[in-house]
């Protein structure tokens, strides 16, 4: 029994995702839009439920083996991509429920699907479980991609979700490739896969190699340099309210495998690895940062802005120690509430098919106030303005960083981050400033979607006013990885 | 009252008028409310003036009453109040006699001007009042420094009285530009006395040099303040205001500030023996010159302003030969005589409506006290035996005389008698001969309001060498006058200038001016003193202005922009690294495998 | 009440921006009545807390502490010393006005007073605040409202394309009311960017792991470590103080800006900017303050001469003021580099005296410009005859920004020139001198081209007096104007405790 | 056949199989090409399970090979979806997206 309580969250994501299954298969086809998004309210409550649960259900000990362990890091991390995930089905509802009314039943499925994966990651304690999550956590991710093949463009040329999803996909492919190449080389090198047994292995020069090469696979996860270039182009090519998910997810969950196999596992090997991953965050800082100047279409610029935002997290990372875990969970759950919400603007203020470009966001403050003031906070929040949630977690990070002798890179960061903040700038530009008078209809958010902005604004203002409890759980997450207390940890 | 009390009082009385009419509009532009006010203040002033005098008389002790206005680190830096002495009693009294005087004056001079603007006028002489007393009765150089400000601002407001006139509005900004920017002296003085001397306060014993140096820097405001030569370019200029506010401010009492400073600084200039030899050769030849500038003005008021700068002159001169008394003696009795000139011009210029002496002619017929007035202060002005004048300018003389061989002295009494011409000059085309005009023949007297002020002020033009004796018992001196051969000469030559001046223009009216003169007139027209400062103004601090302002754009501010067009031409120029090639996204994430093998191997 | 006094103060315009965000935009006097009574509670609050200010006892009063991220001891932590009284009095004055001033609004009025308390709450947040980090939010707070205020409600002029980097134009319109706002924007931040570097160095060096600004100075940094954080701090802060050459932004930002807007940033925040050199940098960093003092009076020289000369060379009439503030905000920084009591007084007066000038200047500016619909010199004249009351108020404003005697900028010209020459820096002094004369000549030249001469032509038939709380706005600011001149014991007395003390530990540091 | 040349077999399928993913310009040989590489990391997992023992290399090859599938199933829906886009399967065609 007890392991059922340790497990229970991947189980409660599986069992929702078997139920969605059920209602999909027996409820009659014949479903308009309308009725339709029963479906996608059945997962949001869902997912809503398994959240709250995780504040009153101790997972905490080992199950499967040992492979398998439900402590407090594993929980934050599961709240976060659980929150990630109500927020971009919230997100996504409508737009699921009008492109596909009959066969709405595979996004949620493959979107339950990833996130299963994902909740399965942070708990992971060995590699063959780690790797087999981060898969069942990918794979979906390039259908889902793809998902909007039928879409026409707001210039009527066809879809370019197929273009998206492949080359999400070829990048994604080669670097599982990579990876599995370097876990074999670790593993095999090590002579065992769980974790603890990692960071008592003697170092040797194939095992890093190994190490490296699996550096590379998980930084295609995240979108950082040189493994990002998948990302402007499936976030401009793929279902917005698809993109806010994706934008966010799979990094918190490609993030904590850095952390615990990097930190919390190799972290020991620090030399080895601190190094390129140092030169990976400036690189993805400055890339990012550089080009997202010139862009005009706002999900590349939030795409590029994602990469830069990458880099500054790899800051902490990099840092190696539990303030830096600490920190990392803190900016993730920032930038889940952040990023998510700004592409949700972005999706409902572009409503309509009018397209995703700067000149979309014209007279929104007229068009849309709410939209308008909740596109202020989130791009205040990722450029790092103070009393946005963005800025503790800029703030925290470099600190965490320079506290680990990274002040090179720290100052580097702060000088790069004023160059983001003269993109996210043109897009206030936009929204408050260039008005074509009574051109454009007023978009207007559906409950689900309006309800996700609002979530991410109360989030993003809230935490900005008031950031202590969560610097406080993310830190007692991270002390849970870091510095085990349960001396179960050495088997 | 006490004596502090009474001072205090010349202070409160004008401060309240000003007050008054800056926060209630409506007083101001009704006009006479303004003026009521205005010299109802001034009558007050003038009475404690005259209980100071005359307490000061009594007991020339000097007292003070100030508080702490400036604290830095706890301690005080400066004080404000008011010190009754016998200099601050003399200076008062002529202040507020005089001011009383023109004020009453111009009801009838500027009864013509709209309400508001009338309001205005009393405004701004109320706010003069004030800042002449609070430079009057300072007792340290800060807050005289403070009051030779305001002073300086009252004057640009009434010189651009006018303000929509061009060439008024011109003259007023010069005036403050030139005083201003001599200031900037008394300000760099006042900061180092006080480095060195630990106060503000004219008693302090200081190094030589630096009594040198913090008596120059003082001076230079003065040359400024009083149109001393080369900054007296401002004074003629200033006569575009109304002709009383240049009998006040022009010629009695603003530009004698500059005088009053050195007199009241006269312990720390006792300490300075080559400023004052300074003073003195600037004095004489600012005296002399201006004179000869003088000689071929035909602009009555223009004549009278160069006239100024002369005895200004004089003052200066005398107070750089060391004689304190003689510099503020002749002050006062020229406040008297000048004011006097002034406002009698005034009536005059108000009859003919012209300021050329050329457009009138025998009016002292047809404007009798007027006539009688201008005489008046004429032959003081000129010193002429038995008038002010000679008493005061006697006292120069003998302080100047055997200075630096004589040479200034010579100087002096050359001027004593160009003095006596030119003011024969414009005695005998103005007042006397043939009108030459329709508006010269219908000239006529003023209404009391003007007259009564001339007629005050004619007996204290003629009568004023009386004070010389209490007005020395003031600074503790004797006073004792013998008609020596000094005074003889200096006599002689102003009858002598009076003479020949009617010689010249007694009969020939109209007819072109004596070959001396033309050259004098020649080299006058081509102002060039004024050319050098328009040059200095347009072709070095505007030029500069105007470089460094292209500089700031197109270079400092240049960089900046090429700072963001770079950033932004590299992210544009990047972005073909995004070549939407899906193999090239795998190149790259390769390469980055590539390097992280390669570190792998050579660590 | 009394003793949370301070947070009354900082959170009273936020309150306001919340309420006005809740009212209906067609709420026009309600958006304004609530903007005023937020401004109104703030400046009487100022007003309590500089009269409650114990000048006999000195140092900080009236503390508050509320913890906002224990963990890394950040606390919110308020508390007023001897210069925090006259610079809430100054923020308080300048809102009130600029509130007044921006009655007329005719364009979303509501998210413009919105902006306008949200950026008040933070400059008013910098002058309490006794926690660096808490320091730097408000003061990130006060900047960047400004992007939105310059971009949506300010005007754009043109600006002639020439020089070597005439190329740049192919890329942003110089002078376009968005390039100005972009431009001061990213200034200021990459100024914040510097500051952010040096608090990090500052706060971890300390080891005291907090930002408790009186625990940073009790710490010791090592000498390379002061002298690497100062310049940082300096030009940071600096950027907002208008330090050449990094002054650009000023000058189009200003010129750019819609009037309350133009008040409160020359008026206020190029304050905090000079206030954070001293209050941080120099406090926290004696000896770093001490290897830089030279070159940091020296720029404030040529800040003071080459600004006054700039905007002698200006023909639009707010690139004059903004220019000439930029020269003003040298005094500040030159009395700050003395290191004298009477130079700190100075400055600190100097800072009062200017915000209240400039803040005179810029209504008096929107005033004109709102009637005449131009603001180019050349093009009026003779407006006294219709506006006199407009005319006076630049007089006033006028002499005070040439430092006259009776105005408040006397006071602090005069108490900085004085330190500069106790200082024996009389390198810095004179072309302090100089400046002023300089700005008598400007400022007296716009006079006359606006106000006097014939006129004013056919053309400006708009022309009026200030109307009734633009009046409000005129009177209180022309008031503290000379009120401030004649007795400037009214805040000296208070300034002069807190110069004392802050100087206390740079002098004792460096002495040791 | 030691380890080591077995790794170093591995090693070259590797390349191989990059060299393939990217000269190759149709989609399919970019899926073979993958699959390549993949298959060299299993050989590795097989290899090492081979000569020092122990069931995990193979364990891990197992469950890498079952990974790989899946990922090239989706990878030949999405050559479909692209060759019904474009009437073709090079992948110069899927660049419309770019800069």
């Amino acid at each position: 029994m007890s392991e059922l309580r340790v497990l229970w969250m991947p189980l409660a994501v599986a069992g929702l995702a078997v139920l969605v299954l059920l209602v999909d298969v027996l409820a009659p086809p014949d479903r308009t839009a309308r009725t339709g998004r029963a479906l996608g309210w059945l997962v949001a409550a869902g997912l809503a439920g398994a959240l709250g649960a995780s504040f009153s259900v101790d997972g905490s000990g080992r199950a499967a083996l040992g492979t398998y362990d439900g402590g407090a890091w594993t929980t934050f991390v599961q709240r976060l991509v659980v929150g990630a995930a109500l927020l971009g089905a919230l997100g996504a509802l409508d737009d699921v429920a009008a492109r596909t009314p009959k066969r709405q039943g595979e996004y949620w499925l493959l979107l339950l699907a990833s996130l299963l994966g994902m909740v399965i990651v942070p708990g992971a304690r060995d590699l063959v479980l780690l790797v087999v999550a981060f898969e069942l956590m990918g794979i979906p991710l390039y259908v889902l991609a793809a998902y909007a093949k039928n879409d026409r463009t707001v210039d009527g040329a066809q879809s370019r979700a197929g273009e998206a999803a492949f080359k999400l996909y070829v990048v994604g492919a080669a670097s599982t490739a990579v990876t599995l190449f370097g876990l074999a080389l670790l593993t095999g090198m090590a002579g065992t896969s769980s974790l603890d047994g990692l960071a008592e292995a003697p170092a040797t020069p194939l095992g890093t190699l190994g190490m490296l090469l699996v550096l590379g696979g998980i930084g295609y996860k995240i979108g950082m340099v040189p493994f990002h270039m998948w990302v402007p182009d499936t976030y401009e090519g793929a279902a917005t309210p698809f993109v806010a998910f994706l934008s966010v997810a799979p990094k918190v969950a490609g993030l904590s495998v850095l952390a615990l196999l990097f930190v919390s596992g190799l972290g020991v090997h620090r030399g080895a690895w601190l190094p390129p991953l140092g030169l990976a965050a400036l690189l993805s800082m400055g890339v990012g940062n550089l080009l997202a100047l010139p862009q005009t279409d706002l999900r590349r610029l939030l795409g590029y802005s994602g990469i830069a935002q990458m880099g500054y997290v790899l800051l902490a990372v990099a840092a190696g120690d539990a303030m830096g875990v600490g920190m990392t969970l803190f900016f993730l759950a920032a930038y889940v509430v952040t990023n998510l919400g700004a592409f949700l603007v972005v999706h409902a203020a572009s409503g309509g098919g009018r397209g995703h470009g700067l000149d979309a966001m014209h007279g929104l403050f007229r068009r849309a106030p709410f939209l308008a003031l909740a596109l202020l906070a989130f791009l205040l929040s990722l450029a790092g303005i103070p009393f946005a949630v963005g800025f503790w977690a800029k703030l925290y990070v470099l600190l965490a960083a320079w506290r680990a002798g990274l002040a090179g890179l720290v100052v580097a960061g702060i000088v790069l981050a004023v160059l983001g903040l003269f993109y996210y700038l043109r897009v206030l530009q936009a929204a408050y400033m260039i008005d074509e008078e009574g051109e454009r209809a007023t978009p207007r958010a559906s409950p689900a979607l309006g309800l996700a902005i609002a979530l991410c604004l109360a989030a993003v203002v809230g935490l900005g006013l008031w950031p202590a409890p969560l610097v406080d759980a993310a830190s007692r997450a991270s002390v849970d990885l870091v510095h085990p207390s349960a001396p179960v940890a050495r088997r | 009252m006490t004596p502090t009390t009474l001072a205090l009082t010349t202070l409160v009385a004008p401060a309240s008028a000003a007050l008054v009419l800056a926060v209630v509009p409506g007083l101001r532009s009704r006009g006479w409310p303004a003026a009521a006010l205005c010299i109802l203040a001034s009558v007050v002033s003038l009475g404690a003036a005259l209980g100071v005098l005359s307490g000061c008389l009594a007991d020339p002790t000097p007292s003070v009453l100030a508080v702490p206005w400036l604290r830095t680190s706890s301690v005080t830096v400066a004080e404000i109040g008011v010190r009754v002495d016998g200099v601050v009693a003399s200076m008062l009294s002529v202040v507020t006699l005089v001011a009383l005087s023109v004020q009453v004056f111009s009801l009838g001079y500027m009864h013509d001007e709209p309400r508001p603007a009338f309001g205005r006028y009393f405004a701004y002489h109320a706010l003069f009042l004030l800042s002449m007393d609070v430079l009057v009765v300072a007792p340290n150089l800060l807050q005289l420094f403070a009051g030779w400000e305001l002073v300086g601002v009252t004057s640009y407001l009434l010189i651009g009285f006018y303000y929509r006139k061009p060439s008024a509005a011109r003259a007023a900004v010069k005036a403050f530009w030139v005083t201003k920017f001599a200031d900037m002296g008394f300000l760099a003085g006042l900061l180092t006395l006080f480095v060195a001397s630990g106060s503000f306060g004219w008693d302090a014993h200081l190094a030589p040099g630096t009594a040198t140096v913090v008596t120059l820097l003082l001076f230079f405001a003065v040359v400024g303040k009083s149109a001393q030569f080369p900054l007296h370019v401002w004074l003629p200029d200033a006569m575009e205001g109304p002709t009383p506010v240049s009998a006040l401010l022009h010629a009695a009492t603003m530009v004698a500030a500059g005088v009053f400073l050195v007199v009241r600084a006269d312990p720390l200039f006792a300490q300075a023996e080559a400023t004052r030899t300074v003073m003195l050769v600037l004095g004489a030849a600012t005296a002399l010159f201006a004179a000869l500038l003088a000689l071929v003005q035909t602009d009555i008021k223009k004549v009278l302003a160069y006239s100024t700068c002369s005895q200004l002159g004089y003052m200066v001169a005398a107070l750089g030969a060391g004689s304190m008394i003689g510099g503020f003696f002749h002050l006062t009795t020229h406040a008297f005589f000048k004011a006097l000139l002034f406002l009698a011009a005034g009536s005059a210029i108000h009859a003919v409506h012209s300021n050329e002496i050329g457009d009138m002619g025998g009016l002292a017929r047809r404007m009798p006290v007027t006539g009688g007035a201008f005489v008046v202060g004429a032959l003081a002005l000129a010193g002429v035996p038995g008038f002010s004048g000679f008493f005061s300018k006697d006292l120069v003389l003998e302080a100047v005389e055997g200075k630096l061989a004589s040479l200034p002295w010579a100087a002096l009494l050359a001027t004593a008698f160009l003095t006596a011409f030119y003011m024969g000059r414009v005695v005998v085309v103005a007042f006397f001969g043939a009108p030459t005009g329709e508006k010269a023949e219908r000239a006529h007297e003023p209404g009391w309001s003007m007259r009564g002020p001339l007629v005050v002020l004619g007996v204290l033009a003629a009568g004023g060498g009386v004070f010389a004796a209490p007005f020395a018992h003031l600074y503790g001196r004797e006073y004792h006058f013998e008609m020596g051969v000094g005074p003889s000469l200096a006599a002689a030559l102003a009858i002598g200038g009076f003479g020949a001046a009617y010689l010249v223009f007694g009969r020939a009216k109209g007819a072109p001016l004596p070959a001396p003169l033309a050259l004098v007139d020649r080299v006058a027209k081509t102002s060039i003193v004024n050319r050098v400062y328009e040059v200095g103004y347009r072709r070095v601090a505007l030029a500069l202005a105007d470089g460094l302002a292209w500089i700031d754009r197109y270079i400092v501010d240049g960089l900046i922009n090429l700072l963001g067009y770079g950033t932004l031409e590299a992210g544009a120029r990047a972005r073909a690294v995004q070549t939407g090639l899906a193999p090239d996204y795998v190149l790259a994430a390769m390469l980055g495998v590539a390097g992280l093998a390669v570190w792998a191997v050579l660590r | 009440m009394n003793e949370h006094l301070l947070s009354v103060i900082v959170g009273a315009p936020a309150a306001a921006a919340l309420v006005v965000m809740l009212l209906p935009s067609s709420a026009r006097l309600g958006i304004r009545l609530a903007s005023l009574l937020g401004a109104a509670v703030s400046l009487a609050g100022s007003v309590a807390a500089l009269v409650g200010y114990d000048k006999a006892r000195g140092g900080l009063q009236r503390a508050e502490d509320y913890p906002l991220v224990p963990a890394l001891g950040v606390h919110l932590r308020f508390a007023l010393d001897g210069w925090g009284g006259p610079l809430l009095l100054l923020t308080g004055i300048i809102i009130v006005a600029g509130v007044l001033a921006s009655w007329t609004l005719g364009k979303r009025d509501k998210e413009f007073f919105v902006l306008l308390l949200v950026l008040v709450s933070g400059v008013f947040g910098v002058f309490v605040s006794q926690d660096l980090l808490v320091f730097f939010l408000f003061y990130e707070i006060a900047v960047l409202p400004m992007y939105l205020l310059i971009g949506i409600w300010g005007a754009s002029h043109e600006v002639r394309a020439a020089g070597p980097f005439a190329f740049v134009w192919k890329r942003f319109k110089v002078g376009d009311k968005q390039y100005a706002a972009m431009k001061l924007t990213l200034m200021l931040l990459v100024g914040s960017a510097a500051i952010l570097v040096a608090i990090f160095a500052l706060y971890l060096q300390s080891g005291a792991h907090s930002f408790d600004l009186g625990d940073l100075a009790a710490a010791r940094y090592p000498r390379a470590l002061q002298i690497a954080a100062f310049p940082l701090l300096w030009l940071g802060f600096g950027t907002l103080a208008g330090v050449f050459p990094f002054h650009t932004w000023s000058p189009d930002g200003h010129a750019s800006a819609p009037t309350a807007v133009s008040m409160l940033h020359a008026g206020v925040l190029m304050k905090l900017g000079a206030f954070g050199v001293m209050r941080v940098g120099m406090v926290l960093l004696p000896e770093g303050t001490r290897f830089w003092v030279p070159v940091v009076g020296a720029v404030a020289a040529i800040n003071v001469l080459y600004g006054a000369f700039c905007a002698m060379s200006q023909t639009d009439l707010k690139y004059i003021v903004a220019y000439s503030s930029v020269s003003h905000m040298g005094v500040v920084m030159l009395g700050a580099a003395t290191l004298t009591a009477a130079g700190w007084n100075g400055a600190v007066f100097q800072m009062v005296a200017h915000g209240i000038m400039t803040g005179l200047f810029f209504a008096l500016v929107g005033l004109v410009y709102e009637r005449a619909h131009t603001r180019a010199i050349a093009r009026m004249g003779g407006f006294g005859t219709v506006m006199p009351g407009v005319a006076a108020f630049f007089t006033l404003a006028c002499l005070s920004s040439l430092g006259l005697p009776g105005t408040a900028g006397f006071v602090s010209e005069f108490l900085v020139f004085l330190g500069a020459w106790q200082g024996g820096h009389l390198f810095w002094a004179i072309p302090g001198i100089l400046g002023a004369f300089v700005t008598a000549i400007y400022v007296l030249k716009a006079t006359r081209a606006i106000f006097w001469g014939p006129g004013p032509s056919e053309a400006f038939h708009d022309l009026a007096d200030a109307r009734r709380t633009e009046w409000g706005a005129l009177l209180i600011l022309g008031t503290g104007l000379v009120v401030l001149g004649f007795w400037p014991r009214l805040l000296l007395d208070p300034i002069d405790p807190g110069s004392v003390h802050h100087l206390a530990r740079i002098l004792a540091e460096v002495a040791r | 056949m030691s380890l080591a040349s077995c790794l170093l077999l591995a090693a070259a399928l590797f390349c191989v199989g990059l060299y393939g993913l990217l000269a190759r310009r149709q989609i399919v040989a970019i899926l073979l090409s993958i699959e390549l590489m993949a298959n060299a990391a299993n050989l590795v997992f097989v290899a090492f399970g081979h000569y020092r023992g122990g069931a995990l290399g193979q364990v891990f090859a197992v469950f890498s090979i079952a990974l790989t599938v899946a990922e090239v199933a989706v990878g030949l829906a999405l050559a479909m979806l692209l060759y019904r886009r474009h009437g073709d399967s090079r992948v110069e065609l899927a660049s419309e997206m770019k800069r």
